[in-house]
């Protein structure tokens, strides 16, 4: 496809002319922090944001979405996909959903992902902040973002837009593009290098290395109760991981008492009850009852359980749960750094 | 000769718990008391030890229907006790959301807790059938209420954005907008709701008390949110005190028939509440709210207290009215979250605002690491009671003289609590509490 | 088919759960009414009844010897008891007394002992009769209520959850006060208010009680060492709605 | 995107079928065996072992396992406990009232792996269910199949499920059929004892195809008994219960390591999964 430039005062008539056409998502300030949120003006774009307080994965998979409806007459679906624009998505970001495509359609294709997915066009971004926790330079560093239509470089004076794919290419028509040149495709790459170089936080060790290791750890109860100790099971470490897609699925009536929803939440591995069943006559058993149980479960998903399916871990170094867990403690970079140093 | 054995024991369609007692034999009053048997809640010292920041949170919790007013009440006298003061922002979000508590208690009241007594019915329930469309106005005005109290304080029962120091949270300019529109689209709402309450009003027992009135008052709107303390006699003649200087206003006394004090200032007990506000405001009244007052025949000094009723029907006149320019400052200055003020000192300090059942008391003291040594809170309700009870010395003999019968004095009594609203659950405290510092 | 008797009770409380109960707007209220008769709301209603009720709502505390006899005449005449609302549920915030022992001597002075001033700790309902369910929250949250009576009219059991509030706090992308330079308590507080206080700028103070299983060594670390307080004001933190609990766990 | 299809050609995985009971039974105290037929009169083609989401809108949706044979059409059996909300709600319900399905779901028994073998079914409690739809199938296709044994435990008497069934295993003898219950009661003249009890009671040879179903403790034991007559790991089949929500794959909650209870179960030789270390 097409490397194109945009010069810098063009830029906020282009996302205008997005936000005319139809739904531009894209990252905004909010408080100290940053969230994806549906544009009402080019103003509030914040290319220079570090990192979302959620992943985009909330766009495609809803923290609350509607399975099926129904109602006296009957149960139907409930997706309602609209085309929209994304923009702003930091690479690793990309990489994420490139894993949450893939498991939702394999085996069993998930539509009520996937047709929000697909009617979505993704606009990457360099990353010009850098967030206090980030590791992503280190962690499945061969794996390519793949799932993105156009990629957007801030250089001097302006923007290089790459394109990947068709949808990404109509977006020229929106703005005052003109070919980029080989200097400015080349400024690009160098932008985007010299972002890996500012991670705070580096894994030490290989894919594979880190993978063997971890799971060899299994048995080391010791390790993982000390790991655990001062965790929550707040699941936040969960819900904000662009790469998490567990859920629950509940039942409500509406007040008429007849029509109602079949709904999927977001849930979390780290949750108490996420692995608990009843038994019968008040009796429970919860295959994960401990802490640490479920400290460990998270780590051997992100670093060895998916590694095959995903080609890579599943876990792109965003940082957010490292920044996100009040106890500190959910930092994959750490976590296995002290495993793998042990 | 009228004899009467009454004993209600925790009146209805009131907040809290009160019992009224009254014995008549052969038409000599020997018994006529206003009961108060709320089980007592120790909130000066729970907060006892809690840091300033949370000490609005606890006593919030005193009244479920006056969070609104107790959490503002209790945050100006932690923001005098710290020597805070509030931005402009700050200060006119707080006057807005005091506008809709105000109006969301005076809608639940007017339709729901009074005027079941004013159409003979035994409460709002019954009404569904009969009047559905007054009820489901009622109830639409109430979420109104509610939604508009919820965008500035996140909630209107124990809101939360109000803290020391300013407003945690703020309302976007686009969501005063459309508050702004959804407030002047209720106007005709209002205008049924004021005609309700007209064409009720012949059913307002006749029946006068002169009595002294309390409220806030400041020399620029009518006060809710902040003023002075000021007194008004029958005779017109008005008194102000500073907030600070409130018990020597209320000189709070003990009487046996309750875990609550009574207060009284000049005469021999003292009403506050939307008639008190009414009396002593009547010129900042918005012109909107005098049309009202005019088109329901009340004015001051007005000295029926079950006209409380009709004064509160006139404030939420007020309320939209005065919230609509509110809204237009707020939206023209554009609203933006401001970091907090911080402390300046610690020491002690009182802060009053008028709550929906009249003038609001907190006071605390706290310690150099912000830790709150002790508080006092004088609400409403309490500072009612002897004027209850005051009320019901007069009115009893009265209702004798008119050879009522006992279901029709024990309903004029009910009335009459009824109408002042009362929020017995926030009546807390009983003695003067001791600052040890 | 009678629609099912609900009935709303008060003990020590500020009544402003049954205040959320005004609070649907017309058409959820009424639509509400098709279902449910109720039969004694003494807040908003003068009748009262002594018959069968199919579902009590109790709010308020436990925190008189006399209120006992009251409370056991409801559960004798209720199918289904909830303790509606955290007074009634663990105590609530009137059990922030409870670990004071000069509470009455601080309010009431000389007239300490005077009987109408009876107080014992606040308890739960559940310290005198038995108790079905319980709609947490000071307030409880009004939609949450909503639900736990359609499911109970479809004999149902009501979800409520186990899960921290971080988890609805993520799952509507607040701001962590923690990063504000605050604190919080959200890590052990049990979720199911949709997680407003944090999102209106405030700490969560875990008025819906706890988790099931809360770490509360570790809340008081991340209180000590992220929000830089003392280690008697982090010991002291979840007091607020949580005494009886914390109490029960020390 | 590196696939393909498109959602609008999709089916919705989450959109169940209606389903009619035509016949419902109180099995025990707290169990009830449906027998159900699809209201559109399409037959769900499944393989013993597999699984359905079963539900009832408004009270939510539930893995059961099918209770009954392919090779007995147009109907299929499910057995329910009532243990909770769904449970509990679809346990009441009766003849012609409709639940909704969603499956067949997740992998039954390897048939090409038992065919040609002498067969044994070790199932306790309400893990007879999933297992009699392999029973079934064995003893309407008894000559695919050598000898074949079935252990059964309940822990009571009244527990037992199937009671016609077990009547006419007792006797039959197209199966060896033992059974015992943990706790016996005046009436009964079994055995009595837990399930491992019944393996010095037949001559079993290493040759043998093993399949097990019961609750979570129950595994390590039958295991151990295998283990002695030499009977290889990847020759004894588990069926495994975890919580699940989704049944296909996505919710996370069924999860042993990596692999999924409901898509790359219930059934798993136990080869693939003793090494798991969540798995027992
Ligand atoms: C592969 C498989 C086969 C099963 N086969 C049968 C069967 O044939 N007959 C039968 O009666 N039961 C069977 N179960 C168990 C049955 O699914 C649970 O009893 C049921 O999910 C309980 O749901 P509930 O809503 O009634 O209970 P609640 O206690 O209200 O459970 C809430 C939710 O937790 C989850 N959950 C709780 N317990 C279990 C559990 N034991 N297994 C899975 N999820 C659980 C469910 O998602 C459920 O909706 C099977 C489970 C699995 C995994
Ligand atoms: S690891 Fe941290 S973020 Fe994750 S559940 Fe535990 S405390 Fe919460
Ligand atoms: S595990 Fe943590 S660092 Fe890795 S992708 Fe998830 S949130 Fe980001
Ligand atoms: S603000 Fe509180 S509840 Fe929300 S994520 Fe942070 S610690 Fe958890």
């Amino acid at each position: 496809m097409t490397a194109s430039f945009i010069r810098s005062d063009d830029f906020a008539a282009f996302v205008t002319a997005l936000i005319e056409a139809g739904p531009v998502y894209g990252p905004v300030a909010k408080r100290s922090r940053f969230a994806f949120e549906r544009l009402e003006t080019p103003e509030e774009l914040r290319l220079d944001y570090d990192v979302t307080i959620l992943p985009p994965k909330k766009l495609f998979f809803p923290p609350a979405q509607d399975l099926v409806t129904f109602d006296g007459a009957g149960f139907r679906a409930a997706l309602e996909p609209t085309e929209k624009v994304l923009l702003g998505v930091h690479f690793y970001d990309v990489k994420a959903i490139d894993q949450t495509d893939l498991l939702f359609s394999e085996r069993n294709y998930d539509i009520n992902y996937m047709a929000h997915r697909e009617t979505t066009t993704i606009v990457a971004s360099n990353i010009q902040t850098v967030s206090k926790r980030a590791f992503f330079a280190s962690v499945g560093a061969d794996v390519e973002p793949q799932g993105h239509d156009a990629f957007l470089t801030a250089i001097n004076g302006g923007y290089v837009l790459e394109t990947r794919t068709e949808r990404g290419e109509a977006l020229l028509a929106f703005g005052a593009f003109q070919p980029a040149t080989e200097a400015q495709i080349a400024e690009a790459a160098a932008v985007n290098v010299a972002a890996l170089e500012r991670c705070p936080e580096e894994l030490e060790h290989g894919t594979e290395a880190i993978a063997d290791k971890v799971r060899a750890a299994f048995q080391d109860e010791e390790l993982w109760t000390t790991l655990a100790a001062d965790c929550f099971s707040c699941g936040t470490c969960n819900t904000v991981c662009p790469t998490c897609y567990c859920f629950d699925v509940q039942d409500t009536w509406n007040v008429d008492q007849t029509s109602g929803q079949r709904t999927r939440f977001w849930d979390g591995c780290l949750t108490e009850d996420f692995a608990k069943c009843s038994l019968g006559e008040g009796a429970c058993e919860n295959f994960r009852e401990e802490r640490a149980a479920r400290f460990r479960h998270r780590l051997m998903r992100k670093a060895t359980y998916l590694n095959e399916k995903l080609g890579g871990p599943a876990c792109v170094g965003c940082g957010r749960c490292s920044a996100g867990c009040t106890a500190d403690i959910a930092d994959p970079a750490r976590v296995i750094n002290q495993i793998m140093a042990s | 000769m009228t004899t009467a054995r009454i004993r209600v024991d925790h009146v209805t369609r009131v907040e809290g718990h009160g019992n009224i007692v009254v014995n008549v034999t052969d038409g000599v009053v020997e018994k006529c008391e206003w009961q108060v048997p709320e089980a007592p809640r120790f909130f000066e010292s729970m907060v006892r030890g809690r840091h300033y920041s949370e000490v609005a949170r606890i006593t919030s919790r005193i009244c479920g229907i006056c969070s609104i007013g107790h959490t503002l009440a209790s945050i100006k006298a932690t923001e005098d006790a710290l020597g805070i003061e509030v931005s402009e922002q700050s200060w006119k979000l707080r006057e807005l959301i005091k506008h809709a508590e105000n109006f969301d208690s005076h809608v639940l009241h007017i339709n729901i807790l009074a005027a079941p007594d004013l159409l003979g019915a035994p409460s709002v329930f019954p009404l569904v059938a009969t009047h559905g469309e007054v009820v489901a106005r009622a109830l639409r005005l109430k979420r109104l209420g509610h939604e508009w109290g919820s965008l500035i304080g996140g909630r209107t029962t124990h809101p939360m954005s109000i803290v020391p120091g300013g407003m945690a949270e703020v309302p976007t300019t686009k969501e005063l907008t459309q508050l702004r529109e959804r407030l002047l689209a209720a106007v005709p709402e209002l205008e049924a709701t004021v005609a309700t309450v007209l064409a009720l009003a012949p059913n307002v027992p006749a029946f006068d008390r002169p009595t002294e009135y309390v409220a806030l008052s400041n020399d620029k709107d009518y006060a809710l949110y902040d003023g002075d303390i000021q007194s008004v006699l029958p005779d017109g003649t008005k008194q102000r005190y500073p907030v600070a200087d409130y018990k020597q206003v209320t000189n709070e006394f003990v009487v046996p028939q309750s875990t609550a004090k009574y207060t009284k200032n000049k005469l021999d007990s003292y009403a506050a509440g939307a008639l008190a506000r009414f009396n002593n405001n009547y010129d900042k009244l918005h012109p909107e709210a005098k049309k009202v007052a005019e088109a329901l025949g009340i004015q001051p000094i007005c000295t029926n207290p079950y006209m409380n009723t009709v004064a509160q029907a006139v404030e939420i006149v007020s309320d939209v009215y005065e919230s609509v320019g509110l809204l237009d400052e707020l939206i023209a200055n554009g609203v933006e979250l401001e970091p907090l003020v911080e402390p300046t000192k610690f020491g002690s300090g009182a802060g009053a605002t008028e709550v929906p059942r009249g003038i609001l008391f907190h006071e605390y003291a706290y310690d150099d690491e912000g830790m709150c040594l002790g508080g006092n809170c004088i609400i409403p309700t309490n500072q009612n009671h002897n004027n209850i009870q005051h009320d019901f010395d007069k009115l009893v003999p009265e209702l004798v003289a008119q050879d009522k019968s006992e279901k029709e004095m024990e309903l004029a009594l009910e009335m009459l609590v009824r109408s002042y609203d009362p929020c017995i659950s926030c009546s807390t405290h009983y003695l003067d509490v001791k600052f040890v510092r | 088919m009678s629609k099912p008797k609900v009935a709303f009770f008060d003990f020590t409380c500020c009544e402003g759960c049954q205040i959320e109960f005004t609070n649907y707007g017309d058409a959820a209220f009424l639509e509400l009414l098709n279902h449910v008769d109720v039969v004694e709301f003494r807040e908003a209603m003068s009748e009262k009844t002594t018959e069968p009720i199919d579902i009590a709502f109790v709010e308020g505390s436990f925190s008189r010897e006399a209120d006992r006899a009251r409370l056991e005449s409801i559960r004798e005449r209720a199918a289904i008891v909830i303790a509606y609302g955290q007074c009634s549920a663990s105590g609530g915030i009137n059990a922030l007394k409870n670990h004071q022992s000069d509470y009455k001597q601080f309010v009431y002075g000389a007239d300490a002992e005077q009987p109408q001033l009876d107080s014992q700790k606040a308890q739960p309902i559940s310290a005198a009769i038995k108790v079905d369910y319980s709609a947490y929250g000071c307030p409880v949250n009004k939609y949450e209520v909503l639900q736990i009576v359609a499911h109970l009219l479809h004999g149902k059991e009501p979800v409520i959850p186990n899960y921290p509030v971080c988890v609805e706090c993520k799952r509507r992308e607040t701001v962590c006060r923690y990063d504000e330079a605050d604190h919080c308590l959200g890590m052990v507080a049990r979720a199911g208010c949709a997680a407003p206080c944090p999102a209106y700028g405030v700490p969560c103070e875990a008025c819906r009680g706890f988790v099931d299983h809360p770490n509360v060594p570790a809340l008081e670390k991340v209180l000590v060492e992220r929000a830089g307080f003392s280690q008697k004001r982090a010991a002291d933190k979840a007091l607020m709605f949580n005494a009886n609990d914390l109490e029960a766990l020390s | 995107m590196n696939h393909q299809c498109h959602w609008t050609d999709v089916e919705n995985i989450f959109l169940p079928r209606e389903a009619t009971i035509v016949c419902s039974e109180q099995a025990t105290p707290s169990e009830t065996h449906f027998t159900l037929k699809m209201a559109d009169g399409q037959p769900i083609e499944y393989e013993p072992g597999q699984i359905v989401e079963l539900s009832l809108f408004g009270y939510g949706e539930i893995p059961i396992g099918i209770a009954s044979s392919p090779t007995r059409k147009n109907t299929f059996d499910l057995v329910v406990r009532s243990v909770g909300r769904v449970s509990g709600a679809v346990t009441k319900l009766g003849k012609g009232e409709s639940v909704y399905v969603r499956g067949p779901l997740g992998h039954g028994f390897d048939l090409t792996k038992l065919r040609g073998h002498d067969v044994l079914i070790v199932a306790g409690g309400i893990g007879l269910c999933p297992t009699r739809s392999l029973i079934q199938y064995i003893l309407d296709r008894r000559d695919e199949f050598d000898r074949f044994v079935l252990f059964y435990g309940a822990r009571e008497p009244s527990l037992q499920l199937f009671t016609d069934d077990l009547a006419r295993w007792r006797t039959a003898n197209d199966v060896e059929y033992y059974e015992t219950v943990d706790r016996g009661d005046p009436s009964w003249t079994g055995n009595v004892g837990v399930i491992t009890t019944l393996f010095p009671q037949v001559e079993l040879g290493p040759e043998t195809r093993a399949v097990i179903c019961g609750p979570p403790i129950f595994y390590r034991f039958v295991v151990r008994e295998l283990d002695m007559i030499g009977i290889p790991r990847e020759n004894v089949f588990v069926d495994l219960e975890r919580r699940m929500k989704c049944g296909v794959g996505k919710c996370g909650h069924c999860q042993i390591n990596d692999k999924y209870v409901c898509v790359d179960g219930p059934v798993f030789p136990f080869a693939d999964v003793q090494g798991l270390e969540e798995a027992f």
